[in-house]
């Protein structure tokens, strides 16, 4: 692995982004600004970003409900996004979809998904597109240690894998899904040991650590690209907030969301970053600045966006 | 007679079924120490335990599977799908298991289950967390399907659901959940296929279910300060489906108006009104029927959007002064 | 113009866009070597190889989604399900994907696909290989819904649905796959959303779909000997439905059955019903509507029983005299 | 293990029953006598024979559209097997459900299903109601190596591992799902092997050898009987004859069916019967002209039987 600074820079950007725009999107909510739920990622941004950053600009991904951070890493327009979120004619969605669904197709965003395992033969699909296609793309398939005991699992990956198709499937073993933890749900020690029932690799990774992540899911990136077909790449991680906007977290104990909140993905990766000589505290520092003025920026554009019409609420149903 | 929410009344009715047989159980997503995404089961876990409050994957075929399961073979499993979008993801197991057993098996098994899910939108969760879809299941012969629209009926109708023998499709309202209405301390049941007079009128009748039936009764209000007076009938459930109470309403009003909140296109609200038009009731009709139906459209997200695609009680005053005006 | 079998002329269709079309392909459980369980696809995989005509694995949900995943990229899916009983199972990708994909994604995408499978009874396979759950589909904006009837309508509709950009559930009929019709040499298309005046009639008008058309198509022949002139339209395709053509027909005729061989309960022909009694066709009624329709049954597997619960051609002949006379 | 003398002659005629009951189907479908169509186990007989022989006779079992072996081995009637097959009133199902449905739930029959993997989640609700009433009964729950690749093979085996319930899954690994072969639907070396993924035994099993059906099963029963959770049994097997009736077995060779029909499990059972001084000839025989007297009641009370009343076929839709 021969990761640049500039790449380094850039993951550490890309955190900080999703971090500041999830707490944007919390205030809303507290503000009454927003409607509807939504699910925030703070503490998993390392699993987004470094999963995201193994791609190339046209590879497809496709998202879960917790899945404002994988749309950042893909590189969307936080401008749209917040708009989207404010249910404005300006968003990913012209309003229509809120949260759970923003997608950007075109840029390879196939889309957040509201249903838990929705999304996971919609990756299927578009790695057998590329296939078909030669077009060399490779799919990120992203979902929850929840949706890993949903049949869409285990008949997407088993189809993935006979067909070798260049898609990757990475769980973000967040050790809840709700309020049921890991344990209760899931029947195996680790969600990766389920690869070898489809035989595939399963790599297990520290999901707070991006670089681990990038490393880990750029073997298996490379491979999907190569025609060695799909892997599934675990990363345990921790969601700090509540499950959605209605949560009041009384499964998990405060000890442990505080222990992981000292795991922190960002300020361990700029400890890194600083003790290893890779960027001084003025550089992070800019970047801190320049993530906020974008914030900023989003926000405005949001709140100023024009709500869409009611009249046109029929569009876009059928093609 | 006390005044509670729809969600106490229905957790009361549960509980009640629960301390009554032990055959009674709850399964689903969350419902044990969250107590379900929207708090219906709230406290159930400390009070019965954990084998009979049970927490499940998010595996909903094999929810309802387990619980075709556990009731061919003498157990009375209640069980939530959080969103009734996620039937959907059951629906196998729903339509060709539950509702088929008995029948398949030459009427010698029975699938005493319910199967329990809010439904409708107006919450901002867009289109994969809102949908009505309870059309679906009325066509399918097994099912019976329940859509309750007070804390009265709610209670009743969770009790006749979890004490029938066959599979039960039992459909809430997210917006109802919080609404409140009197409910008595003796125990009571309200039986499957018995529709309910909301409010009697002589003008027209409105067939209103779920989240439609306060709506009709608000408009029925405002409508009836100018001088008209509504029948408002909410038929409960849809199988089995009383067919009797509308016929009569609608041969006393001549005039009907159906309001559902699901898609127009093919939603209960067409077989109400093919059943309507088949009956002896079609003589009397002085008015083509109409239904006042949400837009054959997914849910949006804007919060303006998401009203304007299902009827709200301007609309049914609206309609209701055009059939009569 | 050559006259060959409903499969063959679907096959054909299939085939000819694949030529025209390299974005089209095959998928679904035994399409293959094997042709498919009714050998639809039959000598595809000769003709084009396993890129683009492929066995899956026996994932219906996968299936599904493999389609919308890979229609929403660029490739035009035609994914097969052995029988529409099995769509159940793919349900959320159907229901709440493929169907929504656009819309909540502001109709910023499009998922061409096409969802084909068999439906219907008569083959002794009974409850869960026999349902018409066509209704069901109907009920779900998003999706198209097309149920052929001849040779001739299902070449030119799944030509048209696989150029269509939308997610078209395709309902072909197993009593059909044998029919033998005309169909032109020469390319045609059979648009979606326009209904097929099947025969022209002056007394009465039989609404009939899938199966139903040859069977109302007989019924007339039988009652023109009696002196009885009907009308047999087919809708063809259920969404987009085409209104106008039968609203004509009803304020010609004056009089109509509506001919479904899926459960009555809330099937195709209840919505069927409600349009026209909403529409200006309602003054012209010079009789109840009369749906003739499949029993609230499962389908049972004798073949007396089975033959009982659907509307047959003796059937149709009844109730058309019941209602003339 | 001690497998009584009795016991394995009771198997051997359970095999032979199962044969020789497949072998009348499939002459009343060549004769037309048969409506629909049927799926027969001929070459199979081994599996179903060895696993339900471990159980007591009220534990239950789940089965498949390829069924009729199941029903035999759970102690049906072949009487009223036959006259539901004939579509009869006197038929398990009163003549409504036909070869793919037969079940007896009072006797612990579940039910054949005519969807794949259909039944796999309804074993699961089962085992559940053992658990919940302590009434100490197992649920063997089989389906097929094509079944393994539905979703409800998943959340079915997770939902019993991680609540420990009483089933055992035995899966009849006969090489093809209709006409696709295994290798080309499963991606598992073995099905066996998806057992890690849910912290189960995986038991992998010559499916024509009734003892060590037996063997395996029964330890996987008494485990589940004991509280221990579920396992998964793989039994590698084959059918002899087509799918169902209208299969023209293009996508099988000559060959290989006939090297299996050289592992008969019948023949090789008596053999190792007579060669282990277990049985003589003539008590096989006496077992085999017994069978054969039964089948032939079988036919006559089915063919005698009174067809269902077109009148009543609206009874039994709701209880
Ligand atoms: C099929 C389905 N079932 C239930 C839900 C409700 N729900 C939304 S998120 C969630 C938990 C998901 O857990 P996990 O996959 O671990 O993702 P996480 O929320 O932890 O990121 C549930 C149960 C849903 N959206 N879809
Ligand atoms: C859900 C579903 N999909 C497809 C079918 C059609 N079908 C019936 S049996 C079968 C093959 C089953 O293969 P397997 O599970 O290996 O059992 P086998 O027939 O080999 O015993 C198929 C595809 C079905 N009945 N159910
Ligand atoms: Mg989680
Ligand atoms: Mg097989």
């Amino acid at each position: 692995m021969n990761l640049t600074k500039e790449k380094r820079l850039e993951m550490y950007s890309q955190m900080l982004k999703i971090r500041r725009f999830e707490e944007k999107v919390d205030e809303f909510f507290k503000a009454n600004l927003m409607w509807g739920t939504c699910h925030l990622c703070i503490g998993e941004e390392a699993t987004a970003v470094g999963a995201i950053a193994t791609l190339n600009k046209d590879d497809y991904i496709t998202s879960t409900h917790r899945g404002h951070g994988h749309c950042i890493a893909k590189g969307a327009s936080l401008d749209k996004m917040m708009a989207e979120l404010l249910g404005k004619e300006t968003g990913y969605c012209r309003g229509r979809g809120g949260s759970m669904h923003i997608a950007d197709v075109e840029s390879g965003n196939l889309g957040a998904n509201g249903v838990v395992g929705g999304g996971i033969p919609i990756a299927v699909g578009a790695a057998l597109s590329s296939k078909m296609k030669k077009d060399g793309k490779v799919t990120l398939c992203f979902f929850g240690d929840g949706a890993s005991n949903n049949g869409t699992f285990h008949e997407s990956i088993n189809l993935a894998a006979v067909w070798k198709l260049p898609v990757v499937f990475v769980v973000e073993n967040n050790l809840y899904g709700m309020s049921v933890p890991f344990r209760k749900a899931c029947s195996a020690e680790n969600i990766a040991d389920r690869a070898k029932g489809y035989s595939i690799p399963g790599y297990i990774v520290d999901g707070n650590d991006v670089e681990a992540v990038f490393e880990t899911v750029n073997k298996a990136v490379q491979d999907a690209r190569n025609g060695k077909g799909p892997s599934l790449v675990e990363c345990k991680t921790y969601r700090w907030k509540g499950h959605s906007k209605s949560d009041n977290n009384v499964y998990r104990t405060r000890e442990e969301i505080k222990a992981w909140m000292e795991k922190c993905p960002i300020k361990r990766y700029k400890e890194k970053l600083i003790a290893e000589g890779i960027a001084t505290e003025e550089e992070l520092k800019q970047i801190e600045d320049d993530v906020e003025k974008e914030i900023a920026k989003a926000e405005e554009f949001a709140k100023n966006s024009p709500e869409p019409k009611v009249e046109d609420v029929m569009d876009g149903i059928y093609a | 007679m006390a005044v509670i929410t729809y969600i106490q009344a229905l957790r009361d009715g549960i509980r009640e079924e629960m301390h009554r047989d032990e055959r009674v159980f709850i399964m689903g997503e969350d419902v044990g120490l969250y107590g379900g995404a929207f708090k219906v089961t709230k406290g159930l876990l400390e009070e019965f335990g954990e084998e009979r409050v049970r927490d499940t994957p998010i595996s909903e075929a094999a929810i309802a599977g387990a619980a075709v399961g556990s009731a061919l073979t003498g157990m009375r499993p209640v069980a939530e799908i959080m969103f009734s979008d996620f039937m959907t993801i059951a629906m196998d197991q729903i339509v060709n298991q539950a509702a088929k057993i008995r029948y398949m098996f030459g009427g010698k098994a029975k699938v005493p289950m319910v199967l329990r899910a809010p439904q409708g939108s107006g919450t901002g969760a867009a289109a994969q967390h809102s949908q009505t879809l309870v059309a679906l299941f009325t066509h399918i012969p097994g099912l019976k399907v329940v859509m309750p629209s007070t804390p009265y009926d709610v209670k009743g109708l969770i009790k006749a659901a979890i004490r029938d023998d066959n599979p039960v499709i039992f459909m809430e309202h997210k917006l109802l959940y919080h609404t409140k209405g009197e409910v008595p301390e003796e125990e009571y049941i309200v039986p499957l296929g018995k529709a309910d007079v909301k409010r009697e009128g002589e003008d027209i009748t409105i067939i209103a279910g779920s989240i439609m039936v306060p709506r009709a009764l608000e408009a029925a209000e405002k409508l009836e300060r100018k001088g008209i007076e509504v029948e408002v009938i909410d038929p409960r459930s849809l199988v089995p489906f009383d067919t009797e109470t509308i016929i009569e309403s609608v041969i006393k009003t001549g005039r009907v108006i159906i309001a559902e909140d699901d898609c127009k296109n093919a939603g209960w609200g067409a077989e109400v009104a093919a059943k309507i038009v088949e009956s002896e009731a079609f003589d009397y009709l002085d008015a083509p029927i109409k239904r006042l139906a949400g837009l054959d459209t997914p849910i949006p997200y804007n919060p303006n959007l998401e009203r304007a695609v299902v009827p709200q009680v301007e609309d049914i005053v609206k309609a209701v002064e055009e059939m009569l005006g």
